[in-house]
């Protein structure tokens, strides 16, 4: 188990060095010299060279590399053009909002998607399991931003329960937290657990089609029994995957959900950088992301093992 | 029928007989597989899937090979067929080298030695008619007039059994026989000399077992061919082989012609195989399931292990 | 040989579309082994899975299952009495050794947990230890490192070892096996072959052996029932049954599966008889006897479902032009 | 402070502890208004946390604030302020006129890099001719420079105040700043010592938003008091009745369609006036902002001293468009018209684009995503031939049209001459010049001149204090109270 | 050697054609015949601003009502199928052309070859679609093109993994064993064998990317990101008609019917593909 585990995590580094020279060569492409823009419309010249010496814009691109990666290492990749506030703190305040959100939406999403799914798939002959199943069909064709106005118009605007917009911190007000939080998790929530139900639906039925499935039941166990208890760490193995994508996606896609409800969450703080030119916080925000995917799929991996003992002894 | 008198037997020194030069030859032939890497500590485990396998095939002779799963049958045909290289030894067919030749120098190979298979589903591309899966080895060969290579196809289809009409259908539309036909027919296109067949009969109902057999039969005969059979079924290698080599561990435990083998089994394992091997008339006979463990306990002396 | 264990009057099977299996009837007494036996696709699993109440959703079984003990018909009891019945009074072993057991469990487990569903041990340890005892009476070495595998760490022989521990581990009345060695090589066939029988016969249990083996079913089995088509085509005991056939179809199995001479030796290298054509997908047997669009004996009577003559003590054949049929004095069926 | 109210109800401040939620729209970068541009630190800051001298009121008139009052030399060319005393800074520092000094000198000096400080280029010399004396010499008479003093060119630091603007405001303001809460809210606590008349709120806070909806959403909701501008002027409908109060006055930001001067086609006075003539400005307004705002003709608005109304110079003549293009040979012409991702622009680009074709060009519309990729692309490298941009600066047609340099690539030496003229001249004589000028860019169709952006506001219903318009470059915080 | 083959042989390959497969044909038929008309026809002029009132309800004159800047939904709602098929077959036929090849590659070539292909696939799969058309449009500005560019980079990695996994299991089969043993080189292999037998899932997963390409379209809409102002789309649509969801809250439901619309019409196409295509069920 070690060994496969050993091996994924050099993969994970291996992978992060990659990326993060991808994203750096990435950014050097973008027009405009990132001063400039800074300084505003008609900042005089010496005033952009200052600029531009101070932050060290015309060090070869190597040295500039270092430094950055160097410091995203260190969780302090260096401070804002405009600002000049350190980026690190701010990614990592505004990560924890994102994280709560995504975190929320994914457990709500999880806590559909499941029975939902095995609902779907042990009913699939009848004509409840295909209502669900065709209602789940809808779900993933709304898109998410649109489910949050809609939300937003009838549960904020119309009935008053909760704010349309803002994030209060659980610490501050657990209340105001959950009241603030409840619309945008069920947005996000909402297209991904239909998603996840698919997937549990198709895993489910793989499952049920197995043999050692009816072995189980010549043993005594009712269907439903023989599923729980032999059907579902099996039918894990495909939807930790999807589970992984998802997180990733929600990460990402959290930028629209937070838009829609003024979030200040990473996706905010990356939108708002990429139209400041904030380069440096831009390159540090995408890298914390896909840090943070290829994070994930490692620990779906190591799920994988930890699920599937075929794999622990490199079997298979 | 001549064919059990026809062919000089058993490439054995001493056995007096004048050799016809040897049609395929295996020196000491070896393939290695590492498996990955399980712990830091210990190296990677290897399994010798082919451990050593020295074999003479005369010209038109009959050779079976047969052995339990995952003894090293199809990888020695692999090797053999130039589609998988020997970590070490020597394959020559017709005299030429095998190994360590590259796919395109290995073109002649194709013309000369060609393969059925076990599955008749997996061996036919689901998504060619009839007409492309014969042609393929046509194709291959370079012969470029379709209108010649149709025509070869349809004699092919009839030599198998097969109607006309069959060329344009796809192979999920026939049966599992037919499709054993097919494969068959795409062995015989580009007018080999020696057939190649892994199992070609496992997958198959009894009654369509003995339809495929007797194809093999007649095509061996009516074309002139040699053939190396493989099978785990002694029953069936002994129905269609002159001799057979029992595989055991990626190596040969025991070649002898068919009749000496069964008649007189040297080896412990070839005996424990024959004995295991449950007929109709021992059955009817009396032989119960248990009298068939033991004697296969019997001949394994103790070592048997599932 | 004891009462009946299993009787099946009349069950049918069919999916909304097609008809899969139609009118097999028979009965196995305790201690009994009866073999059934036909070419793939002929019916053999369904009419397993309809005895057991395993039909997958979408297949619906039709007639009576009669399980000694319980009263009434089988096919009419709800999940929740079959499933306490499975196990335990009936049991099965299925095919392929490789997928019939959970990858992701230890085979120690699972061979507890059929005590476990069906209280036969008090404890979970017990029942460990039980699973333990069990694996070595199958003939596992090291039972207690093996209970500590899992299932690809065995070999095809072991595993299939632990599908039959599944099914014997209560002592079931009735053992259905089906096609338990077909995946297996054939050294390890035997043993495997002995094991069921030597623990059937331990218990007393019924026997209903499924395969396509001539030779495995005379092995094994007393009593043989020849299916084509989802029908019993003929049925009866095994010496009978494989040394003077009455149905065309059981004379060309015979015929194209021994590939040596009646005397053992080895047949002469010459065209072996074939029975032409090959088995019908589902729903494309022709109507009437199922087997005359292969039989060389049809004629315009065969399109009538032939009836079943009986010949006593579960023996009989369905045709119309039945082989040998004027040798047979004593039995036999006279009722046209 | 000295602002006007709409109300005369403020005498309530000062004591309670209510607080204020503001809706805003685009969060600032930075607090540091003399390096980062943008209109959106003043509109936070200034009036609020730092204050200028003289400011203006809501008429456009300038009135005293730091300083209780000021003189100016006969030949215009020397200021001396009298300056409030007791002002205390939020650091505790006392505001003397060496503060006032040290931010005159700062302007000029290389800290400040806006644009902007180049109104401060007129100063010769600032000095502190008492404690809270002040005598700024300038190098020639300038009109403009008093204004400018009003803006956040004026804003007064404390010497030992800047170390850190980025992220701190140090002023002499109403009220102080508190805490910015990056990508949500700018926190402003009432200045317990403010030298003044104490503003009602104790707290206010300045909640950012992305878009028009989500502001309206919030006020709908009650999470703001008071939405500091309204970018969906077609929602408004939702706050007509009596939960809500909708302020409409007028800003200083004229929505201009700009036009290339300096290159083919725009630089053809024919084109030019075949696209003003092509425009409906009436309907345009109507269409993209609900009718909300004032038709102007010209780059000057009505709070302006020389405002003349020049919405006739081009009355919406489709015909005549058409017919100006065939006489410069430049029917179908392609015009790129680019715009700045901003509400207003891309909602009156779109019609804008239907207008002129109707006249016979061939318009292709990009969006740029503002600031950055506008200002890279149509600002700095003028590779456009139209945009649509609100010039929210005050009093800003010289700065538009009178620099050839700029990205309107005008400022012809006649208008140069002219506004040159009215900068040095009498408050009369300027009053003449300006209005020259603002007759010579709209004849010369320097630009179109869409109309003017209204200063839109929703509020509680006993909010009070509200500045009807915005024509400085502040949201006056300090006069807003609540009255129940 | 006479055989009734005949009976069998014409036994054919009759797969069930389910209602799933149905359904989703017919949504995406009604996207694309609509598209196709507005090549031809559309009501108004397109994208043009009326001389009529804003806000108009749907009725005989303006089928779908008008907007707020007086222009013709329905004919919005045409020219915006194009887009969002445009969209859908660049991103999808990025993918495509890109992931399968790198895919097949990758399972012919052993060792470290194929292991550097899926290792930087593995790379491009941590950008997901949404991250990388928002870096996009920093460097490009957002427009159609570029997002639908990004979108489509984004979904290489799904096609070159659905291909490989295939492409791995096709190697596998005795034909191409047969192939290889009757001479055929890998480029033939890869053209006559591979990709044939690879194509019902790569279309499968190109429906499915299809419903997620016009997804996040219109999210890049109506983050300002996607499909500029005066562009027909119906994300765009969406994002500007959601400031008067309560007085004209037609404006916000028609384009969204519309989205949901073509991902449903896109997603049951690849699930009824899934199961028509599967080998699994074949000859049932
Ligand atoms: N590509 C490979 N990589 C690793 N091991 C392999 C590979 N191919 C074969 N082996 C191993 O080599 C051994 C021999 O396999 P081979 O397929 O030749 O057996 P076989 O006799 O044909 O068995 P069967 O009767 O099941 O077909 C097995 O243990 C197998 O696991
Ligand atoms: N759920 C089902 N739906 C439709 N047809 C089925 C179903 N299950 C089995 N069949 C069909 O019923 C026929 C008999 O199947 P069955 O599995 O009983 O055959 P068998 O005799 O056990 O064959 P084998 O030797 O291959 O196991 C086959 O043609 C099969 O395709
Ligand atoms: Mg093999
Ligand atoms: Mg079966």
């Amino acid at each position: 188990m070690i060994l496969p585990l050993v091996r994924r995590f050099g993969v994970l580094v291996a992978s992060v060095v990659a990326s993060s020279l991808v994203v750096f060569a990435f950014m050097q492409v973008l027009p405009g010299n990132p001063a400039r823009v800074a300084l505003g419309l008609n900042a005089s010249e010496g005033a952009v060279e200052r600029m531009t010496t101070q932050f060290g814009l015309d060090r070869p691109l190597p040295v500039q590399y270092w430094e950055w990666a160097s410091g995203m290492l260190t969780l302090d990749p260096g401070i804002e053009y405009i600002s000049k506030a350190a980026i690190g703190p701010q990614i990592a305040d505004r990560l924890l909002i994102t994280l709560w959100l995504v975190g929320l939406a994914m457990a709500l999403a999880v806590a559909i998607a499941i029975p939902l799914g095995v609902w779907m798939a042990v009913r699939h002959r009848h004509a409840d399991g295909v209502v669900l199943t065709a209602a789940s069909q809808i779900g993933v064709a709304i898109p998410a931003f649109l489910a949050g106005i809609v939300l937003i118009s009838i549960f904020a605007v119309r009935l008053r329960w909760v704010p349309s917009d803002g994030w209060v911190a659980p610490a501050e007000d657990p209340v105001l937290f959950a009241k603030s939080v409840v619309l945008p998790t069920i947005s996000l929530a909402l297209v991904q657990g239909s998603v996840l139900a698919r997937y549990v639906r198709s895993a489910v039925l793989d499952v049920l089609r197995e043999d050692y499935l009816r072995t189980a039941r010549a043993k005594g166990l009712t269907p439903m029994q023989a599923l729980w208890r032999h059907g579902s760490r099996n039918a894990a193995i495909p939807v930790v995957t999807v589970m992984g994508l998802q997180l990733a996606t929600l990460l990402v896609g959290a930028v629209v959900i937070e838009r829609v409800f003024v979030i200040p969450g990473l996706g905010s703080l990356l939108l708002d950088s990429v139209s400041d030119r904030e380069l440096l916080t831009v390159q540090s925000i995408v890298m914390v992301l896909v840090v943070a995917v290829l994070v994930i799929n490692f620990i779906v991996d190591a799920l994988y093992l930890m699920i599937d003992p075929r794999l622990k002894t490199g079997a298979r | 029928m001549p064919a059990c008198t026809r062919w000089a037997p058993i490439p054995h020194p001493g056995m007096g007989h004048a050799m016809t030069e040897p049609i395929l030859k295996l020196t000491d032939v070896r393939r290695e597989f590492r498996r990955p890497r399980t712990s830091l500590r210990t190296p990677p485990p290897v399994v010798r899937a082919v451990n050593g396998v020295n074999l003479e095939v005369a010209p038109g002779e009959r050779l079976g090979i047969v052995g339990e799963s995952g003894s090293g049958k199809s990888t020695l045909l692999r090797l053999l067929s130039g589609l998988d290289q020997p970590t070490s030894g020597q394959i020559e067919v017709q005299g030429r080298r095998v190994d360590g030749q590259s796919s395109r120098q290995l073109k002649w190979l194709r013309e000369t030695m060609q393969l059925v298979f076990q599955d008749p589903m997996s061996s036919l591309d689901p998504r060619m008619r009839v007409r492309d899966i014969i042609a393929e080895p046509l194709v291959a060969a370079g012969m470029s007039a379709a209108g010649k290579r149709e025509e070869r196809v349809v004699t092919l289809l009839q030599s198998v059994g097969l109607p006309k009409d069959a060329i344009d259908r796809y192979p999920h539309q026939f049966s599992g026989g037919q499709r054993q036909r097919i494969s068959v027919a795409r062995a015989l296109a580009p007018q080999p000399k020696i057939l190649v067949a892994d199992e070609p009969v496992s997958a198959l109902d009894v009654s369509v077992r003995a339809q495929v057999l007797n194809l093999i039969d007649n095509v061996v005969e009516g074309f002139d061919l040699t053939l190396i059979f493989v099978s785990h079924d002694l029953s069936v290698v002994r129905h269609v082989c002159d001799r057979v080599a029992v595989m055991r561990r990626g190596e040969f435990v025991e070649v002898a012609p068919t009749e000496e083998l069964f008649a007189d089994p040297q080896h412990a394992y070839t005996k424990q195989l024959i004995a295991a091997i449950p007929t109709l008339s021992a059955a009817l006979g009396g032989r119960t399931a248990a009298a068939l463990a033991d004697e296969v306990n019997q001949q394994a002396g103790g070592e048997n292990r599932d | 040989m004891g009462a009946a264990v299993l009787s099946v009057q009349g069950l049918g099977v069919a999916t909304t579309r097609t008809p899969l299996l139609a009118d097999v009837s028979f009965t196995i007494d305790s201690g009994e082994r009866v073999g059934l036996i036909g070419e793939s696709g002929s019916g053999k699993s369904l009419t397993a899975l309809a005895v057991m109440g395993l039909l997958s959703d979408g297949v619906r079984a039709n007639g009576t299952v009669e399980l000694a003990g319980h009263e009434g018909n089988l096919l009419e009891r709800p999940e929740r009495e079959m499933a306490k019945i499975r196990g335990s009074d009936m049991a099965m072993i299925f095919q392929e050794p490789m997928t019939a057991l959970n990858p992701t469990m230890r085979v120690g487990a699972q061979v507890a947990e059929v005590m476990r569903i069906h209280g036969t041990e008090p404890s979970k340890a017990a029942a460990k230890s039980r699973a333990v005892e069990l694996l070595d009476s199958v003939g596992l070495p090291d039972p207690a490192n093996v209970a500590r595998s899992y299932p690809h760490q065995l070999s095809g022989g072991q595993r299939q070892r632990i599908v039959a521990a599944i099914a014997l581990a209560n002592s079931p009345d009735l053992l259905i096996c089906d096609e338990p060695t077909t995946a297996l090589d054939v050294t390890v066939q035997a043993l495997v072959l002995d094991l069921i029988v030597r623990q059937a016969q331990e218990r007393d249990a019924a026997l209903l052996f499924i395969t396509h083996d001539l030779a495995v079913v005379a092995t094994v089995c007393e009593r043989v029932m020849v299916m084509y088509g989802g029908r019993i085509v003929e049925a009866g005991p095994v010496t009978e049954v494989f040394t003077d056939p009455r149905h065309h179809y059981t004379q060309g199995l015979l015929a194209a599966s021994d590939l040596s001479m009646p005397d053992g030796s080895r047949r002469e290298r010459r065209s072996l008889p074939t029975i032409a054509g090959s088995v019908p997908g589902a729903g494309h047997f022709p109507d009437g006897c199922v087997f005359r669009n292969r039989c060389e004996a049809a004629t315009e009577a065969c399109t009538e479902v032939p009836t079943w003559h009986d010949r006593g003590d579960g023996a009989g054949y369905a045709c119309v032009h039945p082989l040998g049929a004027d040798s047979s004095s004593g039995h036999g069926a006279r009722d046209d | 402070n000295a602002g006007a109210s709409t109300d005369g109800d403020s005498a309530t401040g000062g004591s309670g502890s209510d607080a204020l939620t503001v809706g805003l729209f685009a969060e600032p970068a930075s607090l540091d208004f003399t390096t980062v541009d943008g209109a959106a630190i003043p509109q936070a800051l200034l009036d609020n946390v730092y204050e200028t001298l003289v400011t203006l009121d809501q008429e456009g008139n300038i009135v005293p604030a730091l300083a209780k009052s000021y003189k100016v030399s006969d030949d215009g060319l020397t200021y001396t302020f009298q300056l409030q005393q007791d002002v205390v800074f939020s650091n505790g520092e006392d505001f003397t006129a060496a503060d006032a000094v040290f931010s005159i000198n700062q302007v000029k000096s290389d800290d400040w890099t806006i644009s902007l400080k180049s109104q401060m280029d007129v100063v010769e010399s600032a000095e502190a001719t008492g404690d809270h004396e002040l005598t700024v010499t300038l190098s020639e008479p300038s009109n403009a420079w008093l204004y400018s003093m009003t803006t956040r060119i004026g804003a007064m630091f404390d010497e030992n105040g800047t170390e850190n603007l980025a992220e701190e405001a140090i002023g002499t303001g109403p009220f102080v700043f508190d805490s910015w809460d990056r990508g949500n809210e700018i926190v402003l606590n009432r200045n317990d010592d403010y030298w003044g008349e104490e503003p009602y709120f104790n707290e206010v806070t300045l909640r950012y938003f992305n878009d028009g909806n989500a502001v309206n959403n919030a006020m709908l909701t009650g999470s703001i008091d008071l939405i500091g501008t309204v970018q969906a002027p077609e929602s408004l409908a939702e706050f007509e009745g009596d939960d809500f109060q909708i302020i409409e006055g007028t800003t200083n930001g004229e929505i201009v369609l700009s036009f290339n001067n300096g290159r083919a086609p725009f630089d053809d006075l024919r084109v030019r006036q075949a696209a003003r003539y092509a425009i409906d400005n009436q309907a345009l307004m109507d269409t993209c902002w609900a009718g909300r705002g004032e038709l102007i003709g010209s780059m000057v608005p009505p709070t302006d001293p020389w405002y003349e109304d020049r919405t006739g110079d081009y009355e919406f003549d489709t015909e005549r468009a058409a017919a100006l293009l065939e006489d410069a040979d430049a029917t179908g012409v392609d015009v790129a018209l680019r715009l700045p991702s901003l509400p207003y622009a891309v909602a009156c680009g779109t019609v804008v684009e239907s207008m002129l074709e109707d006249a016979g060009f061939n318009v292709t519309v990009d969006e740029l995503e503002f600031p950055a990729a506008w200002v890279e692309t149509v600002f700095t490298a003028q590779d456009y031939d139209m945009s649509i941009v609100s010039h929210v600066e005050p009093r800003d047609l010289g700065n538009v049209f009178g620099n050839p340099d700029y990205y309107t690539a005008y400022g012809t030496p006649e208008l140069q001459e002219i506004l040159e003229r009215a900068d040095r001249g009498t408050v009369e004589e300027q009053t003449a010049a300006m209005q020259e000028a603002a007759l010579m860019v709209s004849e010369d169709a320097a630009a179109e001149f869409l109309f003017l952006l209204p200063n839109l506001m929703v509020a509680e219903p006993g909010i009070t204090g509200i500045p009807t318009n915005l024509i400085g470059e502040s949201l006056e915080l300090s006069n807003l109270a609540r009255s129940e | 050697m006479t055989q009734p083959i005949e009976q069998e042989i014409t036994r054919s390959r009759r797969r069930p054609i389910n209602a799933t497969l149905i359904v989703g044909a017919v949504l995406v038929g009604v996207i694309v015949a609509t598209a196709a008309v507005s090549l031809v026809w559309t009501p108004q002029a397109p994208m043009r601003v009326l001389s009529t009132e804003a806000y108009q309800r749907p009725n005989a004159e303006f089928w779908l009502g008008t907007d707020r800047l007086r222009r013709d939904v329905f004919t919005q709602i045409l020219l915006g199928a194009r887009t969002t098929l445009l969209v859908g077959i660049v991103a999808v036929g990025v993918a495509a052309l890109i992931g399968v090849p790198l895919g097949i590659l990758a399972a012919m070539s052993a060792g470290w070859f194929g292991q550097l292909i899926m290792r930087s696939n593995d790379i491009l799969l941590a950008f997901p679609a949404l991250l990388l058309a928002i870096m996009f449009a920093a460097i490009y500005g957002g427009s159609t093109q570029v997002a639908m560019v990004a979108i489509g980079i984004a979904t290489i990695p799904s096609f070159a993994r659905v291909t490989r996994a295939s492409a791995l299991s096709v190697l596998r089969t005795e034909y191409v064993t047969a192939a290889r043993a009757a001479g055929r080189g890998p480029v033939a292999i890869a053209v006559r064998h591979v990709l044939p037998n690879v194509a019902s899932l790569v279309i499968v997963q190109a429906s499915v990317a299809f419903a997620i390409a016009i997804l996040a379209e219109a999210a890049l809409a109506y983050l300002g990101l996607g499909t500029p102002t005066g562009q027909p789309s119906w994300g765009r649509m969406l994002y500007e008609a959601q400031s008067t969801l309560r007085s004209a809250p037609h404006l916000v439901l028609i384009p969204g019917i519309a989205i949901a619309w073509s991902v449903l019409g896109f997603n049951l196409l690849g699930d009824g593909l899934r199961d028509y295509l599967d080998p699994k069920l074949e000859d049932r």
